[in-house]
């Protein structure tokens, strides 16, 4: 028997999905030139879907290191916020993107520290972040939603480029970049092995806490990034509103895309196709006109199936169904 | 005498191995009944599948002549089945008692009676003579006497049929006598005992028949006291075998006493762990240390690889004064140190063979300078190959190997990094016969090549065969020295016990 | 004479609207001398009830809450009662068996917003057209009688109809992203957006414009709130109109405090004088708009 | 060295909390005689405590196992909208009480399923009722905040007994039942052992599948229970809103607690002494006057001061230092 590609499930899952919008709406998988770009459902999936992806690419580095990251929520509304203020005191786009990003990486240093370094189970370290760090970015605007009046700001979430859009296009670049680094280097590796077994690791001449360390301070980078994008698509900084829920759609797409909370292996484009199954299903609701209160319930549903599909224990029992019909 | 358990046709594949193939089993009441073969002959897979670990593929099963099926562990205990797996397998943060009693704690109406909890459990570990507190946390006692405990769960019950999978693996002489005296007792009340191990020595001091498996299957069913050891030997390898082959090898020869230590230390020690003590390592030896369960030695070995700090004195490598403070730093100075615990402080269960066996040398690189897809495939092709490490393929999980295959993996891994110094400690345990004797001519081989190898077993024997020196450790304390000629088995043993005035 | 204290029992901050809130309480209570004891809730009843206990312990002139349910303050109002502090409820009422417990009530009608949204839109397009809505939080207060409201209203007139509905979550971001489905969804159909708040309705505005469309003249946008930057969208023509739903009760619920202290009677239930902007009125009022 | 209690912290905490307040207002601890019962700010501590300790119960037996219920926040909106709609339907007081906890038993036997049977990993299995569970509440109640008239039921809450508050009372008898029939009996070893290792419990002869998926349904039943004491306690079913976050609380309760979220032993006093240091902080919070942007910080400080201490990395590097120091 071969082992199948745990891929596999998230992949159906996607396809399944599209085909489902293609039957009920034709129109859906119509993309179209607008303006000289791009313009279509799968196109709005791409761009809309992209932040949580980039939040799930550091997300993915932190599960695998057997931890979690709630903050990245949190630490998206303070990124959007230290661009909106930078931005607004005259600071060139530079600056402020390495700022932004700066703060994601403070952040996520002071979770690499409490977890990697101090010991702190990696739930309750980063849940401090998240509920302090909505107060830290609403004091950064003063407690007010500050729009962004910067052209160039706002291109990197609402632009095109040749015709395709800037933000997807500036994710996929990311998820390279991380891909690379993480498995031409023996990164990746080192990642695995202290999420897998993290006294042996340290055995084996690991640096166990700098790896993990390493691991939130790229989910926090990450999770700035997005901030940035958030606040750019909508041009202003809502520290209230910004980021909320999203440590739990990263999440989903980390578990969906085939990497386990248990730690150890992880599929970078596992978490990519699960996010972007996560956002085509949020599409899905819109185009088939499910009511908003019932629109959690499909999305528990499919997340659970895939969970289910994936979990070795159905799949024994799921074995076990087909062995006995085989037998009969 | 009746037939206690029969196997007949048993079958089991998992993905890319055929761990049993066609197997028939069969063990008598009031006998003890060897299991044998070598690593990855699916002796523990066996039981497993007889006790409900994993389901069969095929085969029958019969117990006391009724047909049986356990579909758990439970299930096999409550047929009378007993069984003490390969690994441990116990709860560490539960105390000794908890965890012999764990399941069948006594007490009335389901209330806890806490002083027959400790009683029973006292009892239990009294017959094995263990002398041990009862409301220890369990995860703090050394492997041995984590064994020993659950080796005392394992008789606290009354079963029909007592399974104990390589359990004196870990254990030091004393213990296995006691061991063996209980066996002979509960085969006299009628018991059936199935026996898993690789000492040839405790086959013959205590079974009475003997299955032997190679590949998956079965070679065939003997009386022990009727196949001589070299037979046996060569059934379970499926190859004639030489007396020379397996004959003790010499000690070996003297190291040079005017070459530089590789690592020395005067004075290190640590409060509550062991005393301070003056060690070096010529390179071209091998430096045994001697003790009983619990002297100290795997102490004394994280002492030097910087797993634990120590609070006084100072260490050198290659004459040069260094602080070692993290494994890290360790290994970056060329130790290198394969643990006693493979399954928490070794195996990266998750992660394929080959990625275990390069672990350390890249760690050693660092992250950046990885190795290239053809170097990794090409190393573990070396090592797979020298060590005859049994995987279907290198990217099989390590968890899927036998256990025998686990240690080979991880001696593997020590030996990709080419230390300087490497500390084994307990390297042979759960290793067959034919692998021993392999892991034995790389040792010589290693000392040839002029690494320092400190090496600890708790198997006499192999100390005296192995090494050129040995230092005796007692109560944490290093206590003397015996070299060349003094080097004898009953020395040593009168050393470590503390008995040789 | 003496200070005029207050205890003022706010729900929390959870959003920008909740922080001009607050501050137009705080900063009125300043300008007019009094000296105000603000306690913010956090999203939690038992605090605010704990808040109004300290109030009655500081022998406080006048209590305000802004409850954030609307259960469960009959014995902690009867123990203000008995210490004979009256009580101003601000922005949401309360469920009592008891009216007398509170002095008087001052809140914004999220139903009347709604209907004013609706009446201005069946004028505006002569009874006409197909609408998307943008709700706000399923299950909350306002998306509940924002909704309402605007249905009953337009049910008279047969030529408005809602064509789709989905929650924006009252965020710019959801209000964006529900917006690009729908134009996908239903292409140049839409006529007009009703959006439970203004930033969904800029989120909206946005979409549109990336849609290649222009807000306010190929589609219209309706929406609740008045926030200064919706109000000046109105000015832009951006936006087609915003109903105030007036955060700054500061002098409202002050004016009142004077007649109460007094003891002379007030009015049990006033609203907040919410107005409605379009662009006849927007551009005069831009500059006075404080939030 | 002697083995510190684990309860060592908390109640340092506690006092630490109580003292603070009594300084800084004396009116802190005093209690006075009101209407025939107790009234002040303890008893207020202990009547609004009494609901996240009730959850808190439960929860640290599903951590116990190795697992964790975010759902338990939506199942008491779940328990509190049964008991509206049965109440408002005329239903007996009896009837309705069995029917809130039932609707908790069922649900934690969902999340039992899901995790113990079909190996669906505890945060993702219980996500989804987190989720999908609100959307039920508000099915049941149709969206609106339904009002109870009913005394008896409002009295389960809010009465006294012997001038005594009841509620704490209820939620104490809780606490010794649960104490007893875990302690006297084997079930709390049970649990400890297959939250520490699975596996062997297996091999002990543990039916660890049905352990697990009790704690989830003792879990879920403790839930119900404080659902129906945030009804009784506000006399209305806020099926949008209550529960909010009552996952977060009952976590760092149990954590507080000295409870470790890698499952294991577990300490239901300690839990106990958690949730009370939570509910005496936000009344501190409140009492000092800390203004509300800042007020998470001082919790989330507490939080982590505790996980620190009771970090074995932490005590380990404390004590290096006090050796240091011996030695000099
Ligand atoms: N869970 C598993 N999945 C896949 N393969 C397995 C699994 N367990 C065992 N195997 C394979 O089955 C074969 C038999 O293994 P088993 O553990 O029974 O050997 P053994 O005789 O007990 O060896 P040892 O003496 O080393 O303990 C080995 O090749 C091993 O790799
Ligand atoms: N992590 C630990 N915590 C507490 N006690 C420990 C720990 N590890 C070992 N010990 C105890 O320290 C003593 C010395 O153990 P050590 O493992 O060094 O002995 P050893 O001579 O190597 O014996 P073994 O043959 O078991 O390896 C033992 O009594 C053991 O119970
Ligand atoms: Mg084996
Ligand atoms: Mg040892």
């Amino acid at each position: 028997m071969k082992v199948r590609s745990p891929l596999l499930w998230p992949l159906a899952g996607f396809v399944a999905l599209l085909l489902l919008n293609a039957v009920f709406n034709p129109a859906f998988l119509k993309i179209t030139l607008l303006d000289g770009h791009l313009y279509g459902v799968p196109v709005d999936i791409l761009v809309q879907g992209s932040r949580t992806m980039l939040v799930a690419l550091g997300m993915t580095l932190v599960i695998a290191t057997g931890g979690i990251d709630l903050s990245v929520g949190s630490v998206v509304a303070i990124a959007g916020a230290v661009c909106a203020v930078l931005l607004q005191d005259g600071h060139g786009l530079a600056l402020t993107l390495v700022a932004a990003v700066g703060a994601g990486v403070l952040a996520g240093s002071a979770n690499g520290l409490l977890v990697a370094r101090l010991g702190v189970q990696p739930i309750v370290a980063t849940l401090i972040l998240m509920v302090a760090g909505r107060g830290v970015a609403q004091l950064l605007v003063d407690g007010q939603v500050i729009i962004i009046a910067s052209a160039p700001f706002e291109f990197l979430a609402n632009g095109f480029v040749l015709g395709l859009p800037l933000a997807p296009l500036l994710v996929a670049a990311a998820y390279v970049s991380a891909h690379l680094l993480l498995r031409r280097t023996a990164l990746g590796l080192f990642v695995e092995a202290v999420g897998d077994n993290e006294q042996a690791s340290r055995f084996a001449g690991l640096a166990a806490a700098r790896i993990k360390t390493l691991a939130y301070v790229f989910c926090g980078a990450c999770a700035g990034g997005a901030g940035i994008l958030t606040a750019a698509n909508i041009r202003a900084a809502d520290a209230y509103r910004a980021g909320e829920n999203m440590e739990l759609d990263a999440i989903f797409a980390v578990v969906v895309g085939g990497t386990a909370l248990t730690g150890g292996r992880f599929l970078i484009l596992g978490t990519a196709i699960g996010a972007l199954l996560i956002q085509t299903l949020t599409t899905t609701m819109y185009n088939l006109g499910v009511p908003p209160a019932v629109a959690p319930v499909p999305k528990a549903l499919l997340i659970i199936g895939v969970a289910l599909l994936q979990s070795e224990r159905t799949t024994r029992w799921l074995r076990g169904l087909a062995g006995r019909k085989e037998a009969a | 005498m009746s037939e206690l358990l029969e196997l007949r046709g048993v079958g089991k594949r998992f993905p890319g191995v055929v761990a049993l193939d066609d197997v028939d089993f069969t063990v008598r009441a009031g006998e003890i009944h060897a299991l044998l073969g070598e690593n990855g002959a699916g002796k523990s897979t066996l039981i497993k599948v007889l006790t409900g670990v994993y389901p069969a593929d095929e085969g029958e099963f019969r117990l006391g002549g009724a047909s049986i099926r356990p579909g758990s562990p439970r299930a096999a205990e409550e047929l009378g089945i007993s069984t003490v797996y390969q690994e441990v397998n116990l709860v560490p943060s539960l105390s000794v008692a908890e965890n012999i009693t764990l399941g069948r704690q006594p007490g009335r109406a389901g209330l806890l009676n806490w002083r027959a909890i400790r009683r029973r459990a006292r009892a239990a570990l009294a017959r094995l003579e263990l002398d041990c507190d009862v409301d220890a946390e369990l995860g703090a006692l050394s492997v041995a006497h984590q064994q020993m405990v659950a080796i005392a769960r394992a008789l606290d019950t009354r079963a029909r049929l007592l399974i104990l999978d390589e359990p004196t693996a870990s254990l030091d002489e004393h213990e296995v006598a006691e061991l063996f005296k209980i066996m002979r007792q509960l085969r006299a009340d009628g018991l059936g005992i199935v026996f898993v191990t690789h000492f040839l020595d405790q086959v013959y001091a205590v079974t009475d028949r003997l299955t032997v498996l190679r590949n998956g299957a079965r070679v065939g069913e003997f009386a022990t006291a009727g196949l001589p050891r070299l037979e046996l030997v060569g059934r379970m390898l499926g190859r004639e075998v030489s007396a020379a082959e397996f004959a003790a090898q010499g000690a070996a020869s003297p190291a040079d006493h005017a070459a530089p230590p590789v690592l020395a230390t005067h004075g290190l020690g640590r409060r509550g762990a062991v005393a301070p003590f003056d060690l070096s390592l010529r390179g071209g030896e091998v430096v045994g240390l001697g003790g009983l369960l619990g002297s100290g030695r795997t102490e004394t070995a994280r002492l030097l690889f910087g797993l634990d700090r120590a609070d006084s004195g100072t260490i050198s490598v290659h004459g040069a004064p260094c602080r070692i403070d993290s494994p890290r730093e360790a290994v970056r100075l060329g130790l290198a140190f394969c643990s006693e615990d493979r399954k928490a402080e070794g195996l990266l269960p998750n992660l394929s063979v080959r990625e275990n066996l390069l672990i350390a040398q890249q760690g050693r690189r660092g992250a950046l300078r990885a190795l290239t897809r053809a170097e990794q495939e090409q190393l573990c092709a070396h090592y797979i190959a020298a060590l005859q490490i049994k995987t279907p393929d290198p990217e099989t999980p390590v968890k899927n190997l036998s256990g025998g295959n686990q240690q080979k993996v991880l001696l593997a891994r020590w030996l990709a990094t080419q230390p300087a110094v490497i500390i084994l400690d307990e390297p042979t345990r759960g290793i067959d016969v034919g692998a021993k004797q392999e892991i034995e001519q790389l040792i010589a081989g290693l000392r040839a090549d002029g690494l320092a190898v400190l090496f600890i077993s708790s198997e006499i024997d192999e100390v005296v065969r192995n090494c050129s020196r040995v230092l005796v450790l007692r109560e944490r304390r290093l206590t003397g020295e015996i070299a060349d000629g003094d080097l004898t088995a009953d020395h040593l043993m009168h050393l470590m016990a503390g008995t040789h005035e | 004479d003496r200070q005029v204290k207050i205890g003022f029992a706010q729900t929390g901050a959870e959003s920008a609207w909740r922080t001009a809130n607050t501050n137009s309480m705080k900063g009125e209570a300043a300008k007019r001398g009094f000296d105000l004891k603000f306690a913010d809730g956090q999203g939690k009843q038992e605090n605010q009830i704990r808040a109004i206990r300290s109030f009655v312990a500081q022998r406080v002139d006048v209590i305000v809450l802004a409850p954030i349910v609307e259960t469960g303050w009959d014995p902690v109002l009867r123990e203000a009662r008995r210490a004979g502090i009256p009580v101003i409820l601000t922005d949401r009422t309360i469920q009592t068996a008891d009216e007398s417990l509170y002095a008087c009530f001052i809140g914004s009608d999220f139903y009347e917003e709604g209907r004013m949204a609706a009446d201005w839109l069946a004028r505006k397009v002569n009874g006409q057209g197909a609408i998307v809505e943008l709700q706000g939080t399923p299950g909350s207060a306002p998306a509940n009688e924002r909704r309402r409201a605007f249905a009953d209203a337009i049910a008279k007139h047969p030529g408005l109809k809602i064509i789709d509905s989905q929650s924006g979550d009252f965020r710019r971001a959801g209000g964006k992203e529900v917006m690009e489905a729908f134009l996908k969804k239903h292409g140049r159909a839409i006529r007009i957006v009703y959006a439970h708040n203004d930033d969904m309705a800029l989120g909206a505005a946005q979409a549109i414009e990336e849609a290649g469309l222009k807000p306010g003249t190929d589609i219209i946008l309706v929406s609740i709130d008045a926030i200064r930057e919706a109000v000046q969208a109105v000015v832009d023509g951006r936006l087609n109109c915003t109903v105030e739903c007036n955060p700054l009760f500061g002098p409202k619920v002050y004016d009142i405090i004077g007649p109460l202290i007094r003891k002379e009677p007030v009015p049990k239930k006033s609203y907040n004088k919410d107005e409605l902007f379009d662009a006849t009125n927007a551009a005069a009022v831009i500059a006075q708009r404080e939030y």
